[in-house]
């Protein structure tokens, strides 16, 4: 089984880590930046092989990579937007069936998600097979170790076949963003006292490139739309980066936050479960503390969208 | 030139009924909903009595959707610790032509809205009527939120349900004081087949439908239990005004209901399936609007054909039957090529007179007053609870008292006045009598 | 031609654990959110370039609901492919494009993906057996010149991609892309009946070969491994879990006047290497 | 936008030949309920509830499988076939609601006393407990036999008795656990040395309890994941029993748990100074080795975080144990989209943990008809003529007055003089870990909220308020204010109580960083510890002196002592004990030793008292004074813990 994992100016795609993990570290690394995102791979995979190419050329890179893979009985990517793409791609470029949105795959067994998640089909293919794994749903276990050996390829683009033009890649923007999707998220609770405040917590938040989040107490009292409410009642988010303004993190909110690396909480109450939580921890007045930030940030650049 | 004969508004048991009768005579019938499909809006059911179909679709029950036909029938009188039922059970009620039966709405009002389309009537569903067209005072068709959405017709039934839009537009409406509507909210719940069989004392398809009184917390109304094939309906009506006044919230007088002595055996243990709400025109006689102006017929819940009296809890018999009768005084008129007339509502209100519709309204029309009383509510229940269980208490070594003191003691604990009393039976019997 | 691939598919469907089966009901059934986006997309590119629309769908006779859906919105033609509902995505694929191709379509719309299997395989296949280009999970679309599309495509960790087609592609759509505009009355009643082309899928499997479908249970989440405390000794161990502070990954917790405090948070998101204007 | 669907919590799980309408299990647990050694009423409508309140499964406590196995006096002897009626009552009870319920039966081996049974305890080695201090005889092999039969005939029992399905405790105290845990093996022969001859016994019982179920019930084994004990089991060996569990091809489900109950019974019932879901990577770590279903436990107190545990794969059932306790209806709520209507668990363990210690039935802080719903506590009675009805203080015991006599139909008003509810809660849930007691009175707001209470806050009430308020009805529940002991003069401005502390009303800002602390602890809960807690985290020098022998002494009681030892260890704080403050000379504090007579001093810049309080009552006499229809409740009759403002205010506001 190998992983092959599109790759943009050198970053992993969601599921990147977990397909690697699930091909036993054996893995094709394709798209810009490539050879610096096998680095990446340090603790899962020993050998990696990475051809760096620029732009995203799912119908290309398919008949171009087919002759490298036609060896493998199994293939599989990430079932992430560009690893959607050419999944299909591959697949009818190596004349293989593709097996799409598994949650766990095995050569001889292959579990496929159906009907929205309700259910499970299982799958024993009798061929060799090109599949897509869900992100999200196997995890990976902690991983330290030395950097793989890169094995760079550099196979032949067929011109005949034609892409889409990519005409320009946009930045994320934090202020429209799904919660869910956030990496960055800057969230107020009852510890702020008007609904002003969080007028200004959203200026924070585009100030820092973070999305805008809340508790359940100020989503009731409508200072803040209710798809921003993180928690038990509302939405679950996974970001990066926690900053939390005036939150006790009682287990309702906290049970909605993912593990950010980072947790920020800015509290007078120096003993409530978010500043347990936090890896820093501010015992001061939110409100002022938040005063205090938009003094020192600049306002939001235009240019940042 | 209209572009059809009727438009029927609303493919409900009314509006289907409707559609099916015209179109059977040949007539050219559209048939608007505004869901995705005929019955759509409640995922579960109620009771129906369909008698009222055997003229349209004769030997209805081979086909019908049904989920049990009702061969048991109970009255409870409820307080909080007590519960006297008169309950009625027949063979009879279980075998054609049968009596009641209980069906999801969805199930139903699609086969309804399925024969009249086999009759050649023309069913367009995810279309809401958004206004009537008119010519002067006479409605000459509707006004749908598609583009280029006018649809003229010789007549429309408007069969759009409670609190009807076009009845009201119309201007048919007097009275729309909320003290005349009720809400019914219902819980579905899941039990397997074979423990509803079980519990409720039938096989196969029969079921059972339970009325109750004096178990709504004080919020005057009644409670209501069936059975459908693998899950329960259960719930209450409740007086809008008094439900607002005493700040009660209808799930807790639902969950306290359930959890009553007398009802909490019967389905415990059920998974919650829906939950659901609505209004009811339960003012009956009283608030029944006019029932058509030139161009337009209403009929069905829109023109408040419902009863929500005490035993009788009926609504989809009076939607198909004023629906139908909808029909035949339009084709009729059709015939004699009267339809544009004005006196196309007076016929209409002459024809249902002929019927159970009106008459069983007429009838009742004292009904609610008398149903939603204190004393219907409460007192009665309590008295006649209390006077059944002094009766079959034994209070050994005391003797057992006889059956006046024991009717005069709990009159007194409940306060009932005999002049209301006296009153009361009157009002009831010229009602049921 | 323009053609819009569209799927009949239960938009609520429920699991019932006695069977082992998931219960769709015809009466839910019908063009999903992804679906009537790619019909209205499909319907503004026939308006903007003068060509007619098709819809085609694979499917059983009761499909041909979404395809009276799309002739009263006003495709010019409809055509299903006979095919079980079950059907893998290869097969779909291969069906659809031979007709496809039939139709000589230069620009095919899609659904992002179906919520049946919801793989979104379907529209890579396309493009693939027609050797055309695709742009898939489009959020936003704007219409160019005849057969000229861009579109904005949702990328992961927020971004998204703004790509170009020229000369005809596979396009997929998410719900949010268009709203299907609502059939005019009349059109609406015509549809009931308007005439629908059938047509016969090829025989035997396609290439590449599929896979017989296996049994479906319900779905449970797989296996995923929480860290287990750290340390050899039983107090170690209860340290790490009760996070009492005694061996590490204990708050740092500062009293600060507000101001400080700024300074502080600040220092610390750009220690942990957040970029920080 | 993923707003949080439901996907795993609501769907059904087959447990062998039984079907779980969702995953939220009723664990089981100690309730001393049983009478004579038979399951009681109390039981039956105990666990009725949690089904009516749509638990998925309940698991019963644990029945005895052998006379010689009897540790504490309420234990259900299974052995005796006089317990069937009794397991008939509360099997019917939950069946009734279709809830499949589960027995727990058990040996609890050494882990126990000769004292009710004036028999040597049995286990499989003489190594003695550290709870029971008492050396157990070692089992031979014929009394090995004994206990499994005595395992077969219990499953008999249950068999009998209705049960659905029947678990094996092998953790927590259990003489499985103690032949699985080379803590306390230190056999040579088969049943000792590697884990395969360790487990043998368990696969034994397996076997024998399979063998008179057959194919009708569930079999159940609960593993512990970590004893927490040194040379105890360890994760490792977890994940190796569970696969021989597995491959016995005999079992439908594993359980887990964690710690030791006699050794680390904190870390079992985890207060709330332990993070929720604390114990998730043993079902995580077993889930991933076996295919069988897994229960998870510990601290799972809001639907969403049992939603998370299921959704990345880290268990397959959730036990909620304490949640269910504080809220019998905690699953039917969250079903119905009432999750915010949950009356949370606050992991207090003050009445459900805390007086299983005392021989005492398991009640709840929050809920009155805990333990008691065979009586119909709790419940509303509708009254005939609903009465005004005014409240003085919104603390504990005047918000669940309220909530009381809300219930019953009666108009309610609160007034607190305060600007915010909850009296002295509020301020013990202000220190270090103790933030979800606060949630004590956020479920009574909510409550009162849904009862429409009203409440008038910043002015409290006097006989004037009253007089022209009219009401039907007083209830005075004006709490109580700190008191200055004998030997602590008025003058001595650097003697200050623990509310001050928390409630920052100290002179000059209170102790200060660098500064000396010493608290003084009479009462012998959280008052004395968290504020020391607080006073270390800011800085200052603290020392903790009792009159005691221990510092904090009921905290063991609601297992919240091993973690303070530990927290003061590691903040610096000094404890001294058997001290009794003797005055106060100037700076210096004079303390006697009491069991030598011995006299000490300190001079610290600040003593902090946490000594009894004294009742405010003259609201309360002023007003029985005037003539007016008054009761009280709460620390204004006499100052004691939450639980007792609870039980009276539901007393007062149910019996109007």
């Amino acid at each position: 089984m190998i992983a092959v994992v599109p790759v943009r100016d050198g970053e992993l795609p969601v599921g990147g880590l977990e397909t690697v993990a699930e091909c036993g570290g054996r893995a094709l690394v394709v798209g810009s930046g490539a050879a610096a995102a096998a680095k990446e791979l340090a603790g899962l995979a020993s050998a990696v092989k990475a051809w760096d190419t620029d732009g995203f050329l799912p119908g290309r890179w398919a008949t171009a990579l087919a002759p490298v893979l036609v060896e493998e009985p199994v293939v599989i990517l990430p079932a992430s937007p560009d690893g959607r793409d050419l999944a299909p791609r591959l697949a009818h470029a190596l004349g293989r069936p593709l097996l799409a949105g598994a949650v766990e795959v095995h050569e001889d067994r292959v579990s496929l998600a159906r009907w929205g998640g309700l259910a499970i089909e299982d799958v024993t293919p009798q061929h060799h097979f090109v599949a897509t794994l869900q992100p999200g749903v196997r995890g990976v276990e902690r991983h330290d170790g030395p950097e793989p050996d890169v094995e760079l390829l550099d196979p032949r683009l067929d011109p005949d076949v034609t892409d889409a033009t990519t005409i320009e890649v946009l930045p994320p923007d934090p202020a429209t963003m799904d919660l869910a999707e956030a990496s960055r998220i800057v969230a107020g609770g009852a510890g702020l006292d008007s609904a002003a405040r969080f007028t200004q917590l959203a200026d924070l938040a585009a100030r820092l490139g973070a999305t805008l989040g809340a508790t359940r107490v100020v989503t009731d009292r409508g200072w803040v739309a209710h798809e921003r409410q993180i928690g038990t009642t509302g939405v679950v988010v996974d970001p990066r980066l926690y900053v939390a303004f005036g939150i006790s993190g009682a287990v309702q909110h906290t049970s909605g936050l993912g593990q950010p690396d980072h947790i920020v909480s800015i509290n007078t109450d120096a003993y409530c479960p978010m500043m347990q939580l936090a890896d820093l921890a501010v015992v001061s007045d939110a409100n002022m503390v938040l005063d205090a930030l938009l003094a020192r940030l600049p306002e939001r650049s235009a240019g940042r969208a | 030139m209209p572009d059809v004969d009727v438009i029927v508004v609303g493919a409900g048991p009314a509006g289907a009924c409707a559609a099916l009768t015209l179109a059977r005579s040949g007539r050219d019938v559209v048939l608007l909903e505004r869901g995705p499909f005929p019955g759509s809006k409640n995922m579960y059911g109620g009771v129906v009595y369909p008698r009222v179909l055997d003229g349209l679709i004769p030997q209805w029950w081979d086909e019908a959707p049904i989920q049990r036909w009702v061969t048991r029938r109970s009255t409870m009188m409820m307080t909080a610790t007590q519960a006297l039922a008169v309950d009625y059970r027949t063979e009879a009620w279980g075998q054609a032509p049968y009596n009641g039966a209980t069906a999801y709405r969805p199930d139903w009002d699609a086969w309804l809205a399925g024969k009249a389309e086999a009759e050649g009537a023309r069913l367009l569903c995810s279309t809401t009527v958004t206004g009537l067209l008119r010519d002067g005072t006479r409605v000459v068709g509707v006004r749908t939120d598609r583009p280029e959405g006018e649809l003229s017709a010789r007549v429309v039934i408007a069969c759009d349900g409670v609190n009807s839009f076009l009845a009201k537009e119309a201007g048919l409406y007097h009275d729309t004081d909320p003290g005349h509507f009720t809400v019914g909210v219902k819980e579905t719940v899941a039990l397997p087949k074979s423990v509803i069989d079980e519990r409720f004392g039938v096989r196969g398809r029969h079921g059972v439908d339970i009325e109750m009184v004096g178990c709504t917390s004080g919020v005057p109304g009644g409670g209501f239990l069936y059975t459908n094939l693998d899950t329960l309906s259960v719930g209450v009506v409740l007086k809008v005004p008094a439900l607002a006044a005493q700040a009660r919230r209808p799930e807790e007088i639902i969950a306290r209901l359930k959890a009553h002595p007398a009802v909490a055996p019967l389905v415990e243990g059920g998974e919650l399936k829906e939950y659901s709400a609505h209004l009811i025109p339960e003012g009956g006689w009283e608030m029944m609007p006019d029932l058509g102006c030139p161009g337009m017929l209403v009929a069905g819940d829109a023109a408040a054909f419902c009863l929500a009296a005490g035993i009788w809890l009926e609504g989809v018999n009076f939607a198909m039957g004023s629906g139908m009768v909808a029909g035949q005084v339009i084709d009729r008129a059709f015939r004699r090529g009267t339809a544009a007339g004005a006196e196309l509502p007076a016929l209409y209100r002459r024809a249902l007179s002929g019927t159970f519709v009106l008459q069983d309204h007429r009838k009742l029309r004292r009904a609610p007053r008398l149903i939603m009383s204190d004393r219907v509510q409460e007192r009665y229940p309590a008295l006649a609870a209390g006077v059944v269980e002094r009766i079959f208490r034994i209070d050994n070594p005391a003797p057992k008292p006889g059956l006046r003191r024991i009717l005069r003691g709990e009159q007194h604990r409940t306060g009932v006045r005999l002049r209301d009393l006296a009153r009361d039976a009157l009002d009831g019997w010229r009602s049921y009598g | 031609m323009i053609a819009a691939c569209l799927k009949w598919v239960d938009r609520r469907p429920e699991w019932d654990p006695a069977t082992s089966q998931v219960i769709t009901d015809a009466r839910t059934s019908g063009l999903s959110a992804p679906d009537a986006a790619a019909l209205e997309l499909a319907l503004r590119c026939g308006d903007a370039w003068s060509q007619p629309v098709a819809a085609v769908t694979a499917g059983p006779p009761a499909a041909e609901v979404v395809l009276r859906e799309a002739i009263a919105a006003g495709a010019a033609r409809a055509v299903r492919v006979d095919l079980p509902a079950t059907s893998p995505s290869n097969v779909v694929a291969s069906a659809l494009a031979g007709v496809l191709a039939d139709l000589d379509a230069t620009s095919t719309w899609c659904g992002d993906h179906s919520l049946d299997r919801g793989s979104g395989s379907v529209p890579a296949y396309l493009a693939a057996e027609l050797a055309r280009p695709q742009a898939l999970g489009l959020v936003e679309v704007s219409i160019g010149g005849t057969d000229e599309v861009s579109g904005l495509r949702r990328l992961d960790r927020g971004r998204r991609e703004r790509l170009a087609v020229a000369g005809g592609g596979v396009l997929s759509v998410e719900g949010s892309a268009a709203r299907l505009r609502r059939a005019p009355l009349a059109a609406a009643m015509a549809a009931r009946s308007a005439p629908i082309e059938v047509r016969v899928a090829p025989a035997g499997d396609p290439e590449p070969a599929t896979l017989a479908p296996g049994a479906l249970r319900l779905y449970r989440p797989r296996a995923r491994v929480w860290p287990a405390p750290d340390g050899d000794t039983a107090l170690d161990r209860i340290a790490d879990l009760t996070a009492t502070g005694m061996t590490k990954g204990r708050p740092e917790t500062v009293i600060l006047e507000p101001d400080s405090a700024a300074e502080r948070i600040l220092a610390a998101l750009a220690a942990w290497g957040y970029d920080v204007p | 936008m993923s707003s949080v669907p439901y996907r795993y919590l609501w769907t059904p799980l087959e447990l062998g030949p039984v079907s779980t309408r969702n995953r939220i299990v009723f664990s089981a647990h100690l309730t001393n309920y049983a009478r004579d050694g038979r399951p009681t009423d109390q039981h039956a409508a105990y666990y009725g509830a949690r089904a009516a309140g749509g638990a998925g499964l309940i698991i019963t406590e644990e029945h005895s499988t052998h006379p010689t196995d009897w540790p504490y006096e309420k234990l259900i002897h299974g052995f005796h076939r006089d317990v069937i009626p009794g397991y008939r009552r509360m099997t019917d009870a939950v069946h009734r609601h279709r809830t499949p319920i589960f027995a727990q039966i058990n040996h609890n081996g050494g882990q126990a006393s000769s004292m009710y049974t004036r028999r040597a305890v049995w286990a499989p080695s003489p190594v003695a407990d550290p709870l029971f201090r008492e050396v157990p005889k070692p089992v031979d092999q014929a009394e090995i036999d004994e206990i499994v039969a005595g395992y077969a005939l219990v499953t008999e029992h249950c068999a009998e008795g209705g049960f659905d399905g029947i678990e094996l405790q092998c953790s927590h105290s259990s003489i499985v656990r103690g032949f699985l845990s080379p803590a306390t093996n230190r056999r040579t022969d088969g049943h000792g040395g590697p884990l395969e001859h360790r487990a043998r016994l368990l696969l034994e019982i397996v076997a024998a309890v399979r063998l008179v179920i057959g194919n009708r019930l569930a079999l159940g084994v609960r593993i512990c994941g970590d004893e927490l004990i040194d040379g105890g089991t360890t994760i490792d060996d977890a994940v190796q029993v569970a696969e021989m569990v597995e491959a016995t091809r005999q079992v439908d489900y594993v359980n887990t748990s964690i710690g030791v109950a006699t050794a680390s019974l904190f870390m079992i019932e985890a207060s709330m100074h332990i993070r929720p879901g604390y114990a998730l990577f043993i079902p995580s770590a077993l889930r991933k080795a076996v295919d069988l279903p897994i229960v998870g436990v510990g601290r799972f107190k809001d639907p969403l975080q049992a939603e998370r545990a299921l959704s990345e794969g880290h268990c397959d059932l959730v036990g909620v144990v304490r949640g269910q306790i504080a809220d019998a209806e905690f699953a039917a709520k969250a079903r119905a989209g009432a999750t915010d209507e949950i009356r949370l668990c606050l992991s207090c363990n003050q009445e459900c943990v805390g007086r299983m210690g005392l021989n005492r039935w398991l009640g709840c802080i929050e809920n009155p008809r805990t333990g008691r719903e065979v009586e119909g506590v709790g419940g509303a009675r509708r009254t005939a003529k609903a009465k005004e009805v005014l409240i003085a203080g919104a603390g504990p015991a005047g918000l669940q007055a309220a909530i009381a006599a809300a219930r019953n139909g009666h108009r309610v008003t609160v007034h607190e003089k305060e600007s915010q509810a909850g009296g002295q809660v509020r301020l013990a849930a202000a220190v270090p870990n103790r933030a979800e007691l606060g949630d004590l009175v956020r479920n009574q707001l909510a409550e009162c909220r849904r009862l429409g209470v009203a409440i008038e806050y910043g002015s409290g009430v006097r006989p004037g308020l009253v007089e022209e308020a009219r009401p039907d009805e007083v209830i005075v529940a004006t709490g109580a204010e700190p008191a200055r002991p004998w030997w602590a003069p008025a003058d001595a401005s650097h003697v200050i109580d623990v509310r001050d502390v928390l409630a920052g009303t100290v002179p000059a800002g209170g102790p200060a960083a660098g500064q000396s602390v010493v608290v003084i602890d009479e009462i012998g809960f959280h008052h004395a510890t968290s504020v020391a807690e607080l006073l270390a985290d800011r800085g200052c020098a603290v020392e903790v002196v009792t009159n005691g022998m221990v510092v904090g002494q009921d905290l063991g009681i609601t297992l919240d002592m091993e973690g303070w030892w530990m927290r003061a260890t590691a903040k610096g704080i000094v404890q001294s004990t058997d001290l009794v403050p003797m005055g106060i000379d100037g700076a210096t504090l004079n303390l006697l030793h009491h069991p030598t007579g011995q006299m000490y001093s300190r001079s610290p810049d600040w003593v902090v008292l946490a000594v009894p309080a004294s009742p405010v009552e003259w609201l309360y006499q002023d007003l029985k004074a005037a003539g007016w229809s008054v009761a009280r409740v709460g620390d204004c009759v006499a100052p004691r813990r939450a639980h007792a403002a609870v039980v009276e205010g539901e007393r007062a506001g149910a019996g109007l």
